[in-house]
């Protein structure tokens, strides 16, 4: 049986759960086999579902949400990481010390669907981001941490697995450094999790397909946790482009662990209400309108997690 | 019927600067056979006629008729060889490729095609040049190629404009034999454009004298010399110079010089 | 080779330039650095430290050249890490995107030349789907492609195509038309066909017009297939390169991967121009 | 499935309408609207009929129709990207990167030296694709239009070079010994021969650049920008799958570079007129 | 010291299809103020050797001195105007702007340009003309233009490959006699090519014959016409007749036919 999964960015420890999965055997032991495609920043997860190119892709809820809205029913069948790694790094000389600081400073944000969470939290501060006044200048951010390193902006979007140590790697070091985890801020929204039509599901094989694409990746998901350094050097192998270095990647793996830790792979309800309560609360342009229905199925995990 | 006939023929150019009359009710018929000459000052529409004969300009007045038929039709007839007044070759083919070029669209076979070459190359003292590109050539080596290109295929009607113009009186002599030969030979109709008085006189059969501003016909004169036989002597008899002096003074009326 | 030595002269000067600016663009950093460490940085100190950063603004002429040399020369080629493996399948589907763009702008110059009613309605629309930012609809042409089942080069090919096929379309055009009205009439009187008057006078009189948007338009072709890479995953070619490198903010490699596609450009275009010369001079067109 | 029907009759009704059109009356004035107009108006409904009739996603491929529905409602939105980007961006780039280009060719052409030196040069840096060197001007130049301005810059520089030289270098014998028997100075000859004959290839250079412009200034936004501006819009839209939003932008974006290049076509024909090409018809 | 000075001069093209000798041990000198024809069969270097002297060709051996220095520092000094075999307007000016350009380049006044231009092109009989573009004249008018392009400025020599050789007759005698009065009043040097023989000996001080392959200098007339004196009828005399003759013979002798 054949799976397409469609990655959120390129290839890189952050998935390294599904490389592991593949190159262990655990697909083949369901009788799975699985293409696993790589995203990048023009890659629009969900636009590619509904071409009908994947059956089944990582992508953060609050994106996937939105989508729903849009008309593009995605449903959450599986959730593998349980925190956020979302932060904002922001450079001590400029004097921010907490989020009051951030008026009048020029941020650095994800578009493309990423730009949700940022979004969210700012409204729930009250701080305007239609550079009106007392509000902050917002930048669309590019691929990589230049306009921190640059001084172009005083904070940027980061990743605890990625970017902040690209950041510190570059030579700064965590003292000279302000960062904000959304996980701190109470502002943290799902990440990576597992998505398919919901239009697919109705169909039983579908369904079953599914069962044991979920029940293989999380024995990868562990496998990974528990043996960091051979996943990072199978995601390595895994790399076509051939840009990413060892030791970028073990580190990497170390802290994708933290994420996955709290996670067998099932959605906590709990966490999905959280997260729709801080997209709804949005302000005057929340990302969604209402409370979606049927966002999510615990059905997936349940079967294979028996 | 005539092979060429124009009755009342106009034609006005639209320029930057107001309308050129440049034909004003032109009559003229050709018959099958005839060798008639154009001849008048510079810028008279002695060009714009033949191109009108050619089809290659639309008259804005009058009718015109090739063979009886439409000039457009008779171009797609393919009744006609056409010599410019500028040599117009194409600079990326050689000299035989030139020639070659009327031969090729109109299927020729190969062999055909080079023995035909090869013949008019001589016809126009140009043997051993047909190798070499066009600005390798000196105007009027240039001008004979065109010519030669314009003989390589057999036309019923041969338009010629000012084709011996940029050559010297001994070549010129010398071709204007041979085109006499080639048109009791084949006895092909020729229009020809030229400057020289005792050219047209020398070649024609009929000579028409043409006049600037507004350009039109003032003159057509019918050769009283014999047809067949013409040697180049010809030209220091009574008759052809009464013929010359006729024309020479109907060009002379057309010149803004006298008035 | 006479021209060795003005390239030489050119890149020295070049060289020299930009060891200036490197120095002038790394310095910032490098003093922030120091303040950092509340240190002072003597001139010497500073020249040494903006030629050895690691994510310089500006990589220094050396380090750039030694990224090209390890990705071109330190590796297998088969290696992923190798510049030539990515510069292979960055070529591959370059090649066949100019192909096909060639193609599809001489047939269509061909058309409108010929064709009134093609000429009066397809030129606004050609010129409104060069507009179309490409890297915008790059990734649905990918997607819709792929649904398709059509994988792998052609997509990367037909987003090439779409770029080089239009200053091949508007060169030929022009060069089409550039015949006077002699050369036209001459065949007239030939009352030659469309075809013979494309063949022997529109095509020939269209080639130095048809080689200089050639060479705009394999250039643009690269350009296309690298725009396409970065959506067809970002997993081979020289896009590809350049994009993780720009993600991991390794600014050599990125440069490495920059030298390496405009030196594949300079090259399709030396190429190209070669092959002008050599026609040029057998149509007795070279000057 | 009756829709895609509607269309395809629709389509070849059109095209015979064209063609007859163009026929018999080629040189009317309206005609020369028309014709193009009722192409793209055949284009569109195709378009239409494909979605409608092969019932394509609106994620994927939105309608004619709905795009025109979104381009109503925010028509404020777009202005204020289109001067962020195209007036701003675009143009700055363009007007620069082609003035460049203009007197690099003429360096060039004047020096054999440089011809040999900095011609290949030339060529290698102007090759370096967008994608590239997108990120690395937006660290250089900062997030705003002026990074934009210089990724247009180096769009354009190459084909108007490339032209610039073909064009000066398109001078014949006769008219150059001209000149030479004048003794005319060099910039005698530049201006009063060789640029009036590089004419009608600087404007294929132009008018091709004029794509190029607006297809600079967009994806160079990709890679860092402001919150506003045709590029930015379009990348923010397509992650929310405002798949009509993004097609607006792209129609502006299509309007624009189609009136900026039917500018330069109105300007290359009052300045070459003289050529075959323009003389004809 | 004579104003052009030929010696030895030899010319050799390198084409595609071997080397072709244009010039063989030309050796020529011109006086100040003569008036030197140059005549012979298409192809014999003639257009060659005015280049020369022009310095738009190189020599591939002997010495040419024009005024003394070389002819490339004779063209910076501006010493000559030259009208090439084909006209060579420039296509985006009009026919005055084509005639200004060598005012503009020599840096004329506004006032006096257009002031030589409309007397020029009162001249070449093309007044009214100034505003059209050059493919909107006739093959002879374009070819007036240019002869009044390079009479626009005063140039110490004159060099004009057949000016003429589109003209009919009427206006041939015309700017024959034109040129002979300006040619007086300004004692100008003139070296002109045509392929005429009563025009060369009716123009000329000095009647320079020439033969092809290679080409080189067969003989050298010195007229023995008076030379302020030279009405169109002066063509009757016998002494004029006996200078064509010889012409005649020279040229005769250059062509392949004869032998
Ligand atoms: N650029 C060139 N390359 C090669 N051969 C040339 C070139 N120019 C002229 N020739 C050759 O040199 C010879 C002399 O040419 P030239 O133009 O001087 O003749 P000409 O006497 O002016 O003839 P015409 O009266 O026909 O103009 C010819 O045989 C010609 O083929
Ligand atoms: N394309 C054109 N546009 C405008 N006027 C033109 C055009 N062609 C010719 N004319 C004008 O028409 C008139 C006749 O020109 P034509 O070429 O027929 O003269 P011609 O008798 O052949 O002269 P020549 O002996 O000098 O070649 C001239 O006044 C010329 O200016
Ligand atoms: C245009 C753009 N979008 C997102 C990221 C950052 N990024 C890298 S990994 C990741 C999480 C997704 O799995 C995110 C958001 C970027 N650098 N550039
Ligand atoms: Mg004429
Ligand atoms: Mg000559």
């Amino acid at each position: 049986e054949e799976v397409k999964l469609q990655l959120k960015w390129v290839t890189q420890s952050q998935f390294a759960g599904y490389y592991v999965a593949k190159e262990k055997g655990f697909y083949d032991e369901e009788g799975l086999e699985v293409t696993i495609m790589p995203g990048g920043p023009d890659i629009s997860p969900t636009q590619v579902m509904a071409g009908g190119g994947a059956d089944v892709t990582v992508d953060w809820m609050p994106s996937a949400l939105a989508a729903r809205e849009k008309g593009l029913p995605l449903v959450n069948i599986a959730q593998p990481f349980k925190s956020s790694g979302m932060m904002l790094t922001c450079l001590k000389e400029t004097g921010i010390a907490g989020p009051e600081d951030f008026k009048g400073k020029t941020l650095g944000v994800w578009f493309g669907g990423n730009e949700y969470p940022f979004l969210s939290w700012m409204a729930t501060l009250g701080i305007p981001t239609d550079g009106s006044e007392g509000g902050v200048t917002v930048l669309k951010q590019g691929f990589n941490v230049d306009p921190l390193l640059q001084k172009q902006a005083a904070c940027i979007s980061t990743m605890t697995y990625n970017e902040y140590w690209q950041v510190i790697d570059a030579g700064l070091a965590p003292e000279d450094l302000v960062t904000f985890k959304y996980e701190d801020e109470g502002v943290a929204t799902l990440e990576d999790g597992l998505y398919v039509l919901e239009s697919n599901l109705a169909d039983p094989a579908f369904k079953e397909k599914m069962v044991k694409f979920v029940r293989a990746s999380m024995k990868g998901w562990k496998y990974a946790e528990e043996n960091p350094d051979e996943a990072a050097g199978i995601v390595l192998d895994n790399d076509e482009s051939g840009a990413q270095t060892e030791a970028h990647q073990k580190r990497m793996m170390g802290e994708i662990a933290k994420l996955t830790a709290g996670s067998n792979g099932a959605l906590d309800p709990a966490d999905y209400e959280r997260t729709v309560k801080i997209l709804l609360g949005g302000g005057s342009d929340p990302v969604i309108s209402a409370a979606p229905t049927g966002a999510y199925t615990l059905d997936i995990t349940d079967e294979a997690l028996k | 019927m005539p092979v060429i006939e124009a009755k009342d023929l106009n034609l006005t150019f639209q320029t930057n600067d107001g309308p050129v009359h440049a034909l004003k009710d032109v009559n003229l018929a050709i018959e099958k056979g005839e060798f008639v000459s154009f001849i008048g000052p510079s810028g008279c529409g002695k060009t714009t006629f033949l191109r009108c004969i050619a089809a290659l300009e639309t008259p804005t007045g009058g009718s015109l008729t090739v063979n009886g038929m439409s000039p457009d039709d008779a171009r797609k007839a393919r009744s006609y060889g056409y010599v410019f007044q500028a040599a117009g070759l194409y600079p990326w083919r050689t000299i035989a490729g030139n020639i070659k070029l009327p031969l090729e669209i109109m299927g020729y076979s190969r062999a055909e095609m080079d023995q035909r070459v090869e013949k008019v190359l001589d016809l126009v003292d140009l043997g051993g040049f047909g190798k070499k590109f066009p600005w390798q050539l000196s105007g009027g080596m240039q001008q004979r190629a065109s010519i030669a290109r314009a003989l390589a295929f057999d036309a019923e009607i041969l338009l010629m404009d000012e084709p011996f113009g940029a050559l010297d009186e001994i070549v010129r002599d010398k071709l204007n034999e041979e085109l006499l030969k080639l048109w009791k030979r084949t006895e092909k109709t020729i229009g020809f454009v030229t400057h020289s008085i005792p050219e047209a006189v020398y070649l024609s059969t009929k000579i028409v004298v043409m006049s600037p501003r507004p350009g039109r016909i003032t003159d057509v004169i019918d050769s009283t010399l014999p047809r067949d036989e013409r040697p180049l002597e010809i030209r220091d008899s009574a008759e052809f110079l009464a013929i010359a002096h006729r024309v020479r003074e109907g060009l002379r009326a057309g010149h803004a010089y006298d008035e | 080779m006479k021209s060795v030595l003005p390239i030489l002269t050119v890149l020295a000067a070049i060289v020299v330039i930009w060891y200036g600016a490197a120095v002038g663009l790394n310095s910032k950093w490098t003093y922030d650095q120091a303040a950092r460490a509340g240190q002072d940085v003597s001139f010497s100190q500073l020249v040494t430290d903006t030629m050895t950063q690691e994510r310089p603004v500006l990589p220094a002429p050396h380090q750039v050249a030694k990224g090209l040399w390890e990705g071109v020369a330190g590796q297998k080629i088969t290696s992923k890490r190798s510049l030539v493996y990515h510069g292979g399948v960055t070529f591959s589907a370059t090649m066949a995107g100019f192909v096909l763009g060639a193609v599809a702008g001489i047939l269509l110059a061909v058309g409108i030349v010929h064709n009134r009613a093609m000429d009066m309605s397809v030129m606004p629309w050609a010129i409104a789907s060069q507009t179309i930012p490409i890297l915008a609809i790059a990734p649905m042409v990918i997607v819709v492609l792929a649904s398709l089942g059509i994988k792998g080069l052609l997509p990367k090919a037909i987003i090439a195509a779409y770029l080089s096929f239009f200053p091949i379309l508007v060169g030929m055009v022009k060069g089409l038309r550039a015949p006077d009205g002699m050369q036209l009439d001459l065949l007239r009187t030939y009352n030659a066909s469309g075809s013979e008057t494309f063949w022997k006078l529109r095509l020939p009189s269209s080639m130095p017009y048809f080689f200089a948007s050639l060479k705009v338009g394999i250039a643009a072709a690269l350009v296309g297939t690298i725009v396409a890479e970065l959506p067809a995953g970002a997993t081979q070619g020289l896009g590809a390169r350049l994009l993780s490198g720009s993600y991991y903010g390794q600014t050599i490699q990125i440069w490495a991967a920059l030298f390496a596609a405009a030196a594949l450009a300079a090259v399709l275009v030396i190429v190209v121009g070669a092959i002008e010369k050599v026609v040029l001079r057998k149509m007795g067109m070279a000057r | 499935m009756s829709a895609l029907i509607i269309a395809i009759v629709f389509w070849v009704a059109a095209t015979a309408l064209n063609g007859w059109i163009a026929r018999t009356r080629p040189n009317a004035r309206w005609a020369k609207l028309f014709v193009p107009a009722l192409f793209g108006a055949t284009l569109l409904i195709l378009w239409e009929g494909l979605v409608r009739g092969l019932n394509v996603s609106p994620v994927i491929l939105p309608a004619p129709s709905a795009i025109a529905a979104r381009f109503a409602e925010s028509t404020d939105v777009l202005w204020g990207d289109f001067a962020q980007t195209i007036l701003k961006g675009a143009l700055a780039g363009y007007v620069i990167g082609c003035g460049a280009a203009v007197l690099v060719a003429i360096a060039i052409d004047r020096s054999p030296f440089l011809k040999r030196g900095l011609l290949p040069v030339g060529n290698f840096v102007a090759a370096l694709p967008i994608v590239g060197i997108a990120p690395i001007l937006v660290m250089w130049f900062g997030f705003d239009w002026q990074s934009k301005a210089a990724v247009v810059v180096m769009m354009v520089f190459f084909p108007v070079l490339v032209n610039m030289v073909a064009g000066l270098a398109a001078t014949d014998r006769l008219q150059r010994d001209l000149m030479a028997t004048y003794s005319a100075s060099y910039s005698q000859t530049l201006a009063k021969l060789r640029l009036p004959a590089a004419m009608p290839f600087l404007f294929n250079g132009l008018k091709i650049a004029t794509t190029l412009a607006l297809i600079g200034a967009i994806v160079a936004e990709f890679f860092g920008s402001p919150t506003r501006g045709m590029g930015f819009r379009i990348s923010t839209a397509v992650g929310q799958l405002d798949m009509p939003l993004v097609w607006s932008e792209i129609a502006v974006a299509a309007l624009a570079g189609s009136g900026f290049f039917g500018l330069m076509a109105l300007i290359e024909k009052a300045v070459t007129f003289w050529h075959p090409s323009q003389r004809r018809r």
